[in-house]
């Protein structure tokens, strides 16, 4: 078994506020091979973009505490790094694709510069070697005038574009891990088929790991080969794409799917849905966090929090999966 | 720099100018107090009060007495002082070094100051720095300028404090003396603008640093020093540029006046103070109609740095 | 939606003890115009500059006067000018503000545009000075000048926050009913910016009460009665003789109040933080 | 969910040639349109972002002035009707947005939401308004403990459902929703078109469903209308489109939204297809760019909007198609 690209274990994320404590991401452990894409996938409050963000060491925000059993990108943790180790580490070896491309880049510098100073930072080199290499991840994600881009700003981009310009940021110092959080939500379809051909055509060449967050299943088919499930920042399926499709084992998992309206020919099917409402995080239900709005709930499930186990290879936290 | 963003700038100006010259003809001048009783004396009959309000030209029409005025204000040749008989713009000229000498490094240290302390209250926001920062400044905000002055004086002036400095005088021939004039009127013009500078400034870096491409920048690796230095005062330079543009006239005209006035030095500030107190209107008249002009060139000179600064902005030059 | 606000504003300890500061300044004011303190603060009870004594706590100043008296005549002063500025030029700003951001980029927002860049550039104390002579030094000129001039702050906050509601789509839904320009106004728009308010007016209160401090101090501040401005203008001669009570009196009072308002607006300002109600 | 059609379909809304140019320009936002929508069913609006969608939404409310053409509501054109016609046809189109966390007026209580369009329409003395509001609450799944309390005391599927009511609460014909579920999560978005189809089937109101989400309009249409740079460029019922597409922009939309990509390969460098970048001089067909199938004649003549006539037709929803391909088609013969 190779060293995983990334392995996260007993990640935990929460908020303290005077005596209070909200759990927002409970004991997340996964791993990603090299070369391999994982979806992330939840509904918006699930804790899902805070795993990201705990990942990377980036909620050193007072009243926000992150604790792990340790995050290896390439065997090596990055959790006990001292604050510039792990700055060394951020951009060369695991780099992140943000939701909003309108903001996510700096008005006032060109993108050339930033993809530039990302590229300097992490020793790449002198002058021309960072304009090459600059110039080189630009034309990698389908920019034939790399020069024009390079001196643009980029509020002269479209969201397309600008979204493409992220991805060759994170891909000049050719990490080992990238992270993509929800890169596609604020495009629309044409675009965001682009977005999704670059990121899996890059993937396979330099051997990428992926962790895909998004709150859409199809967009996580078309691009992941695993696929974790959470809810209420708890990891509750880990299985592959093709397996969550035909036969998901968590009940929310399976519901989640029904809700998915699909394009058919004939007239489809009366839609199904979920019963019941997200619980706020201010009173999680003991137990399962599922439990009040799943139909197959059992004495033991408003007691006990299930355990992720795993059955060849697919994974559900659930007394009685399906 | 694309040129009609600046004509439209400048247009933009032309008519805060006459606005501004109106208001000041129409309180100073027109409802201004009426001067021909002063030059009659006792009991004048009918024909000697028309003849002198003729002199004076209070019986003209109203737009060519304001047209009157605005030719003086372009030409500065602005009328001579009623309390010293001196012509009115050289006694400008000989004030205002003065003032600038006395105003500009408490100007330039109250700014700076407050730039250092917003930005490192900004980047440790929430934690016990921040706090300690913004009480201090709370405190700098609650001390009236007159409270600052007087409490100075008497710490640094009197026998009663470290009476190290002089209460009153301006008797500057060289940097000794000047440094020594200009010590506590600068710490008084510190102390009183330092706490709301700082809060201004850490407001803008706060909002600067809670940007995405902030958290994209420490996503990819980078120094808190190049994030702050480099990008966070970059992107907030816009909101700094325009506080120190738009303050320029009123750190100079209103600072100077109080500084002036209590510690008797002779710049634009003091001859305004006697100009209020005596009603000395011709002084009055120069001083707003010039502050006027000064403020619309500050805010054109503003305008024409945003499109240095900020690329976005030349281009689609969104009146604001 | 006021219950958690309150909520938030008690657990706030420095907005509380700003907001026990003003009130008891506030009870002394009332006091004051009731008639009930410091209603002697003219009449000459004792020689000059007398130390702090049983009878004068504060001592008396070069006329004789009880300084304490003056001071609590001083603390209803400044409600009254507080008061009466932050009202007039917080409903003016509204009221303009409103106009502009509703008529936003017509000539109407155009023309408030202008008058407040005309207001804004002339220096303030010119102004004050302007205005005194126009109305003959009749008492309520400062006040005028304020209020002509404060409004103008409050006026571009409200008209950024108008402009953003109105494109909000619980406006659009007021109109596709075909609800009058009017009744959308004031039934969805101002309930709105009711918040910035509360903050700008505590903001303008301390701008008011410092403004008057200085201009009493040019000879243009309260005519007919006592304000800590003048007992501090007083104070500027008898410093450097060493009598110190108009300087402290005045001084500290000032600078407790002032205090006061600086934390409550504060406290209030993260209490009602617009980010959480409307996003 | 197909509702029983009712023996004569009437036409509800027809949008006849209508053109509106965007603020301050005269570029069109809406580019001479015409649109027939019948009662009872409802018609899905598609297209991407920027292509018109919502200009026609606020256009059917009155809420912009036009360049031309006309809308009629039950055969009266709104534009031209008096004041008292144009107040009582304000009751019957109501509206919902995209984003429930700005929809609802957030120092109003949801009880003064819902009472004031009865209010504004004199509806009902104050004791039957209170009962209707109960009343569309349960239908919309909400108890009466939410009267008393703010929007933002709401999770956004809960406002949306206010939102819902408060647009049902007049008893409308037409429910226009303008990207009513797209900002939710998949899980409520479920539970909203759920909501919307038991109103089809309950109330028969006929909706104007717009949205960009090809699936969602799949679920929740009887028909479907495809708009492109402000154009109507196809018409049909939503088995037709969904089975036989006739437009070639509909063609496209239809594999972007299945997840097929726009790019091609060409040895190892991938070349991007250029963004909305339009024929350098304005070609005739506004689709030309990007036309798979583009003749010569698109570049030179606008193509007209082709009625075509299917066997097993709905009489109401006719099917037509803006496309040179189709200028000598004259009936079904695919």
């Amino acid at each position: 078994m190779s060293i995983p690209a990334l392995k996260v274990t007993n990640l935990s994320v929460w908020f303290e506020k005077d005596s209070e404590r909200l759990k927002v991401v409970d004991q997340i452990s996964f791993s990603i091979e090299a070369g391999d894409a994982t979806g992330l996938v939840g509904e918006s409050g699930c804790g899902k973009t805070m795993t990201a963000m705990a990942i990377l060491g980036l909620l050193s925000k007072p009243g926000i505490k992150v604790c792990s059993d340790g995050i290896e990108v390439n065997g090596r943790n990055i959790s006990t790094l001292t604050t510039a180790g792990r700055r060394s580490v951020l951009g060369r070896d695991i780099a992140m694709i943000f939701q909003q491309p309108a903001t996510a880049l700096d008005p006032v510098f060109t993108i050339g510069q930033q993809i530039g100073a990302v590229y300097r930072r992490h020793g790449g080199g002198d002058k021309q070697q960072t304009r090459k290499s600059m110039l080189e991840a630009l034309e990698s994600v389908g920019f034939r005038d790399a020069r024009d881009i390079a001196a643009s700003y980029p509020h002269e981009l479209s969201g397309g574009m600008r979204q493409l310009t992220m991805i060759a940021m994170a891909t000049v110092c050719k990490p080992a891990v990238i992270i993509a959080d929800e890169p596609t939500t604020a495009l629309d379809n044409s675009t965001r088929a682009l977005i999704l051909e670059r990121l899996k055509h890059l993937q396979k060449l330099h051997r990428t790991a992926i962790l895909f967050i998004s709150h859409d299943l199809a967009v996580v088919r078309h691009i992941c080969r695993d696929v974790l499930v959470m809810y209420c920042g708890r990891l509750i399926e880990s299985t592959d794409c093709q397996n969550l499709f035909s036969h998901a084992r968590h009940p929310y998992s399976a519901g989640l799917l029904s809700c998915i309206p699909q394009i058919s020919g004939e007239r489809p099917p009366a839609i199904k849905s979920i019963p019941g409402q997200l619980p706020p995080l201010t009173d999680l239900p003991v137990g399962c966090h599922f439990a009040p709005r799943c139909n197959r709930v059992e004495a033991q499930c408003r007691t006990s929090v299930p355990a992720l186990d795993y059955e060849n290879g697919r994974g559900a936290a659930c007394f009685r999966p399906l | 720099m694309n040129v009609p963003y600046l004509t439209r700038r400048l247009l933009y100006g032309i008519p805060l100018v006459l606005g501004v010259t109106f208001i000041s003809f129409l309180l100073m001048v027109y409802f201004g107090p009426d001067k021909t009783y002063e030059l009659i004396g006792k009991n004048p009959t009918a024909e000697q009060i028309k003849e002198v309000r003729h002199a004076l030209g209070y019986d003209r029409p109203f737009l060519l007495r304001y047209g009157e005025y605005l030719r003086e204000l372009v030409t500065l040749d602005l009328g001579i002082s009623d309390s010293n008989g001196e012509r009115v713009s050289s006694i400008l000229i000989r004030t205002l070094p003065v003032s600038i000498a006395l105003v500009v490094p408490g100007f330039i240290l109250g700014n700076l100051l407050g730039l250092g302390l917003g930005l490192l209250a900004a980047w440790y926001r929430g934690r016990w720095l921040d706090k300690l920062v913004m009480s201090a400044s709370v405190v700098g905000m609650s001390i009236s300028f007159l409270v600052i002055i007087i409490g100075l004086q008497i710490l640094l002036c009197t026998p009663y404090g470290l009476n190290l400095f002089p209460v009153r005088g301006w008797q500057v021939h060289d940097i000794g003396s000047y440094l020594y004039y200009v010590a506590v009127p600068t710490l008084a013009l510190v102390l009183v603008t330092l706490g709301y500078n700082t809060r201004f400034y850490r407001a803008v870096m706060v909002d600067e640093i809670e940007r995405d491409h902030i958290r994209t920048l420490k996503a990819y690796g980078a120094s808190p020093v190049e994030l702050l230095f480099k990008h966070v005062l970059k992107n907030s330079l816009i909101p700094v540029l325009t506080r120190i543009m738009f303050s320029v006239p009123f750190v100079l005209i209103s600072g100077s006046l109080l500084l002036e006035s209590y510690f008797g030095i002779p710049g634009v500030g003091l001859v305004t103070f006697n100009a209020i107190t005596s009603g000395d209107q011709p002084i009055l008249k120069a001083v707003v109609g010039l502050t006027g002009v000064l403020f619309v060139v500050a805010l054109t000179v503003n305008d024409m740095l945003y499109g240095v600064v900020d690329p976005r902005v030349t281009k689609w030059a969104s009146k604001s | 939606m006021t219950r958690d606000t309150w909520q938030k504003l008690k657990s706030d300890r420095f907005g509380m003890s700003g907001l026990v500061v003003v009130m008891i300044f506030a009870m002394i004011a009332v006091l004051v115009w009731s008639g009930l303190l410091g209603q002697g603060w003219s009449e000459v009870t004792g020689n000059r500059f007398e130390g702090a004594s049983a009878e004068h706590l504060f001592g008396t100043n070069l006329l004789g006067q009880d300084i304490l008296q003056r001071t609590l005549s001083g603390t209803a002063t400044a409600f009254e000018v507080g008061l009466l500025v932050t009202i007039c030029s917080t409903l003016l700003g509204t009221l303009l503000g409103g106009l502009a951001g509703w008529y936003a980029h017509s000539w109407v927002d155009e023309l408030i545009l202008w008058l407040k860049g005309v207001l804004d550039s002339i220096p303030f104390y010119l102004f004050a000075a302007a205005v005194a002579f126009a109305l003959q030094g009749s008492p309520w000129a400062m006040h005028l000048a304020m209020i002509v001039t404060f409004w103008t702050t409050t006026a571009r906050i409200i008209r950024g926050e108008v402009m953003r509601i109105k494109e909000r789509e619980f406006i659009e839904a007021a109109r596709a009913i075909g609800l009058p320009g009017l009744k959308t106004v004031f039934r969805h728009v101002l309930p709105n910016t009711f918040h910035i308010l509360l903050v700008q007016g505590t903001i303008v209160f301390v701008a008011a009460i410092n403004t008057e401090v200085i201009l009493s101090f040019l000879g243009l501040g309260i005519k007919d009665g006592v304000s800590w401005g003048l007992m501090l203008a007083e104070s500027s001669q008898e410093v450097l003789a060493g009598h110190f009570g108009n300087f402290l009196a005045a001084g500290v009072s000032l600078f407790l109040l002032l205090m006061g308002f600086n934390l409550l607006a504060d406290a209030l300002q993260d209490a009602l933080d617009t980010r959480r109600l409307l996003t | 969910m197909n509702t029983p059609t009712p023996a004569k379909p009437r036409t509800l809304l027809e949008i006849r040639d209508f053109s509106l140019s965007f603020r301050q320009s005269t570029q069109l936002a809406v580019d001479h349109v015409s649109l027939k929508m019948a009662a009872g069913r409802t018609l899905g609006l598609v297209g991407a972002s920027g292509a018109g969608k919502s200009s026609i939404a606020r256009a059917i409310l009155r809420l912009v002035k036009p360049d031309a053409g006309e809308i009629l509501f039950r055969g009266e054109d709104i534009y031209r009707m008096s004041a008292p016609d144009l107040k009582a046809t304000r009751q019957r189109i109501q509206m919902v947005f995209q984003d429930p966390s700005v929809s609802l007026s957030p120092r109003r209580t949801v009880e003064q939401t819902l009472l004031e369009p009865l209010q504004h329409f004199a509806i009902g003395d104050t004791d039957e308004q209170q009962g209707r509001i109960r009343e569309i609450l349960r239908t919309v799944g909400l108890d009466d403990s939410t009267l008393h309390r703010y929007p933002n005391q709401f999770s956004s599927g809960q406002q949306q459902r206010i939102a819902i009511a408060r647009a049902l609460v007049t008893e409308p014909d037409l429910l226009i929703a303008d990207e009513a579920v797209a900002s939710l999560d998949v899980s409520i978005q479920a539970q909203i078109l759920q909501l919307i189809q038991t109103l089809q089937t309950d109330f028969g109101i006929s909706i104007l469903f717009i949205s960009h989400d090809l699936a969602v309009i799949r679920q929740i249409a009887d028909d479907v209308a495809v708009m492109y740079q402000g154009q109507l460029l196809e018409q049909s019922t939503a088995d037709k489109f969904f089975s036989e597409p006739a437009h070639p922009y509909s063609k496209t939309l239809l594999s972007f939204a299945k997840g097929n990509t726009p790019g091609r390969w060409s040895g190892d460098k991938w070349h991007l297809l250029r963004g909305q970048k339009s024929l350098g001089k304005r070609a005739k067909c506004v689709y030309a760019g990007f036309c798979g199938d583009k003749l010569d004649v698109c570049e030179e003549r606008e193509p007209a909007l082709h009625d075509i006539q299917f066997k097993n037709q709905h009489a109401a929803a006719p099917h037509c198609v803006k496309c040179h391909l189709y200028d000598g088609v004259k009936n079904d013969d695919h």
